[in-house]
């Protein structure tokens, strides 16, 4: 232990940094700079029941400060996860959680049960939140109603930990997280991509196949932390905070407005490296900024709702 | 997108020279690592702007020559948007950071006895190192290249230096033939020993569709692709470009990873 | 004329760039190098019925490509808008469009009227999206209903053209596009800035006063995109688009996406020559890009709800 | 919050000279315009990377003094932040450009017989061109500067050239009197002939604040306020500092327009 361990829920991580779904793959793929057992926590790309084909190309668009993407869920279904990456993983000691997509409930049930059912998985993700599929994807998570609905059912079929990854596209967020709640879940994780777009002016069209993409980055930090904020405000439970975090002081700003742990995406694209310069000085920074402790929710006003 | 075993890292180079050569920029710059061991049709990723979130992404660019022995890395760069804007007005002396080598190569071992190589525009800057590499097996290759105008060729001197021949091709008829670079494979099925054993082909979706509609049926292709990249390393799925499957039904390969050289016949131009 | 006139709605624009609210004061500050009457329209800073003092600082924060805001709507009076500057607005020939802001559907109702009874305002422009009020802005913004109501009633009292400006703070700006449509609004404007925060590491507290600030510049840029592109897929009324606009293809793009006329706000701070370099540039880029036509909803596939 | 009367444009100077000066640096930049004419207490809106979208504000920086004859600014720049240390690893010949002037300078008028400059750290930069313009106008001014150490004194050369006498305060004793720059005002009620006519004051809010309580009944205190700023003409009202009001109602001025130089008695520091 390098005396970064910390809590997030019932998950125990060896350090507060989480390489987010959808940025590391599998886990292997920054192999000769970022092992993957290097995180806290690893979350795999989502996955669903059968194989998805993802969207057509242009998935990809800089933009100022973020990028848009729309991958369109792209993967090779939970069982060739289970088969050839889930093994990988747990010869690493890598704390896995599974990230979970459906186009319905019975769907993400479904993967949630096989999830379940193997060995070597800390914790399920839902991804109520991609902006990028037609069904299912945002669609529930944009519902206080459906959210809930589908966290109650996952519920039911798992033991393990559930974290529900919010769409930062709702009015209130604060009214899914505490539907969710309620409904169960063990841990929120925000923000999911911002619903975007980009057009290109020579082809006088959308840019992206999909034409909508999901904008991640440093470009939207400012509301991931709103969102956290919120969120600490209206639940009690756990935050899993990311959305443009890039340094080692955001880590500690995105713990400061409530988050247990905190991903990291887009910011390897920046660098790759970003992971390691975080994790070295981490420690100095918490040692400077925070008196050596993890600042969880400290930027709220005393007596709020925790 | 099984556990990799691609070996890259992040280096530093110091740019020594950085010369006008057509429409583009040859960068020459002094990589001072024995780990740097790239591959004829690797790419690399590289930083614009180290100190500022924006531009974000880095900017995959060829290993257009390397000199082992001397550590010298040589990209050629098209200016064409600001990322590339800002690389080619860098001044000797000035570091450049990137990451690489990545992707799959050029298929050496399927040159056959008589290769050649077609180039449009800035695709041939990964063929200078692809000519080299050939060379240095001992195998003679023909080149095409083609351009706009004679002003806008690139790197022709350093493919005559790897080649047993190349041929121009240039629009407005300023240097070697009038016409674009595919011009002369009509004839290619009327062609005897002239003719190739494999087209190694890198140049604009315009030339790959001429390959794709005229010689695919009797020479194998391997042509380098692009695509707008995130992580350069197989990890967010965004470079996809469409392989061709029994039924039709969409799949995908990645640019970064399987590629961005594939056999022509595999891929869905789009 | 320039040639570069453009309808916007029942609003006759000598070119399409407009001046949005909250950047450009009451038309002169930036007159040394900005003269009002460069502007298509310029809008002035949100004006209530009484003098509202703003939030306590800070009120700024850079983001990455972006800024945080948090006036909190800081204006002199409707009585003072009307008294100082309206003349010298009018005086120079200016297309004038007020801002209006209130804390009660009455006090807009109230400002509208005294708007509507002066002489040398050309529309109205119903701020019901500013996340940096505790009362009122936003909160009528993202139900609507309230909009709706809202937007209905002012129509009562005025007869001149009413934009209503939308909130990217919603989950379905469609339907709140509907739903002023159906109330009588002439052109809708958008995107508002969203709704965002940033923590002070050192003093682990929030770093605008307000907590809550608009995020605004070249960062939300897709995301408003996106919103005109939905809007224009949702309504009929035109669109003055806004968000991040920084150059004159970003006005090109912003009409492909379905706006009449584009306003720039936060560029001006990075660029304040950015309008004259955009005016200069779009004759030749109209040319070049779009045969010398304004490619209003050019990107959207033939066929759609227009 | 009135139709302006300010007059500023956009500049683009060249960088002469990049010199460490305490913790700070001194830029001497070349403004080739006669239209660029800056009073003492004015700032710029200094832009730090002109083909990025990030940073993306300006940054403000004061005039540190200016010589008229010559065309050349002179900038005194702590590296605090992502924008100021790029500001000062720049190379002479780069260009930096600005608009200005902006604000509301120093009110010379006031000076009084016996004005007093008092400066903490970095706070020295705008004392420098207001000691120069009261040295222009006959006036002999006294200045207080002081820093944590001697290494971290900003400006105290250029000080010296245009001040009657310049008086040193350090915290470690390194240099000057040990203590911070207020130290020496406690005494002021029992100055006599000394006392100043006014206090022209730049430095941290913790200075400011000791001012407030120390002298603000006694003399006149004029003090350059900082804000984080977006626009910097007066436009966003995201400058704001409270002033005072009679029932205590909360009110703003702009520290670009109304300021940065307040009457310390007039706002309240946050
Ligand atoms: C494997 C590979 C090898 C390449 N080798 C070379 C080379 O040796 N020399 C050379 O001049 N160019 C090469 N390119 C193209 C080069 O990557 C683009 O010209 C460059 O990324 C454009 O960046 P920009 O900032 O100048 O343009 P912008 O249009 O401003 O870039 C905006 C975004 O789009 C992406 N983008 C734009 N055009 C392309 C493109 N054609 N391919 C991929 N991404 C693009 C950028 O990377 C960036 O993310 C290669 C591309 C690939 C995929
Ligand atoms: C009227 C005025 C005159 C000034 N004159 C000088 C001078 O002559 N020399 C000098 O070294 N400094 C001066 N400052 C302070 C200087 O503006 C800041 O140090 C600088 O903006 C910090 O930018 P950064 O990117 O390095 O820091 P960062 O903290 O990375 O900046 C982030 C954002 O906060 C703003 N910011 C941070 N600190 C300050 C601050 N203290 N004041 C205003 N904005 C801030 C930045 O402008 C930027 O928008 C002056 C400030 C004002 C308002
Ligand atoms: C290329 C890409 C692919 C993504 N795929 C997924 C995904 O499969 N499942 C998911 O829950 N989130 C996905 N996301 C969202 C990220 O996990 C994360 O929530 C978001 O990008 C914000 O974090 P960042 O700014 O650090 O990237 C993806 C993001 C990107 C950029
Ligand atoms: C400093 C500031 C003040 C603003 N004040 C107002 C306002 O008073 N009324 C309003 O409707 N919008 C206000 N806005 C929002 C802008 O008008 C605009 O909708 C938003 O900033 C997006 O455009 P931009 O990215 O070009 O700035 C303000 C924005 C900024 C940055
Ligand atoms: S660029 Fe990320 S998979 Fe290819
Ligand atoms: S910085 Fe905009 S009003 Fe002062």
């Amino acid at each position: 232990m390098s005396g970064l361990d910390v809590q997030l829920g019932p998950l125990a991580l060896k350090n507060p940094l989480v390489a987010v779904s959808g940025t590391f793959g599998f886990g292997f793929d920054y192999e000769p700079i970022l092992p993957p057992d290097l995180f806290g926590a690893v979350i795999v790309k989502g996955t669903s029941l059968v194989p998805w084909p993802g969207n057509p190309p242009p998935r990809l668009m800089e933009t100022p400060a973020g990028m848009l993407n729309a991958i369109g869920l792209e993967n090779p279904g939970v069982d060739v996860f289970l088969r050839d990456y889930l093994p990988l993983l747990r010869e690493r000691g890598v704390m896995v959680i599974a990230n979970v997509v459906g186009r319905t409930m019975s769907e993400y049930v479904a993967v949630s049960e096989r999830l379940s059912d193997a060995d070597g998985i800390a914790a399920l993700e839902l991804n109520i939140s991609c902006p990028n599929v037609k069904a299912g994807g945002m669609a529930f998570g944009t519902s206080v109603r459906d959210s809930e609905a589908l966290v109650a059912r996952v519920r039911q079929v798992t033991s393990l930990p559930i974290l529900v990854k919010l769409s930062p596209n709702v009015s209130d967020i604060g009214a899914i997280a505490r539907a969710v709640e309620a409904a169960g879940a063990d841990v929120i994780s925000l923000i999911n991509t911002v619903l975007g777009m980009a057009i290109d002016v020579h082809k006088r069209a959308p840019i992206l196949g999909n034409v909508f993409g999901g904008l991640s980055g440093p470009a939207i930090r400012p509301i991931a932390l709103r969102c956290i904020w919120q969120v600490y405000q209206s639940v009690s439970l756990p935050i899993l905070g990311m959305g443009g975090v890039s340094d080692s002081e955001d880590v500690l700003a995105f713990m400061m407005a409530g988050a247990s742990a905190v991903g990291i995406g887009t910011a390897l694209f920046a660098d790759p490296y970003a992971p390691r310069k975080i994790l070295e000085a981490l420690p100095g920074d918490r040692d400077r900024l925070t008196e050596g402790r993890w600042p969880i929710g400290w930027a709220h006003p005393k007596g709020g709702c925790r | 997108m099984l556990a990799g075993s691609l070996q890259f890292d992040q280096y530093e180079g110091v740019l020594l020279r950085n010369t006008p050569d057509g429409d583009s920029f040859r960068l020459d710059i002094e990589v001072k690592s024995d780990a740097f061991w790239p591959k004829a049709g690797q790419f690399l990723q590289v930083k614009i702007n180290p100190n500022a979130l924006d531009p974000l992404l880095h900017r995959p660019l060829s290993v257009s020559d390397f000199d082992a022995k001397a550590g010298i890395l040589t990209l050629r760069i098209r200016p064409v948007g600001r990322g590339t804007r800002h690389l080619v007005t860098r001044n000797p002396g000035s570091r450049i950071g990137f990451f690489g080598p990545l992707g799959e190569g050029f298929p050496l071992e399927q040159a056959g006895s008589s290769p050649w190589i077609i180039a449009g525009g800035i695709g041939a800057a990964p063929m200078v190192f692809l000519a080299r590499a050939l060379a240095e097996r001992g195998i003679r290759v023909r080149t095409l290249v083609g351009a706009a105008r004679a002003a806008d060729l690139v790197a022709v001197e350093a493919l005559k230096r790897f080649s047993q021949d190349v041929v121009i091709w240039t629009e407005d008829a300023s240097a070697g033939s009038q016409g674009v670079v595919t011009a002369g494979l009509a004839q290619i099925d009327e062609m005897q020993d002239e003719r190739p054993s494999v087209l190694y082909a890198c140049g604009p979706v315009g030339m790959l569709k001429t390959l794709e509609a005229t010689v695919l049926d009797t020479i194998p292709v391997f042509a380098s692709l692009e695509a707008h990249m995130a992580c350069g390393v197989g990890a967010c799925l965004g470079c996809a470009v469409g392989v061709r499957t029994p039924g039709g039904a969409p799949n995908y390969a990645r640019v970064c990873r399987e590629g961005p050289v594939f056999p022509l016949r595999e891929v869905v131009l789009s």
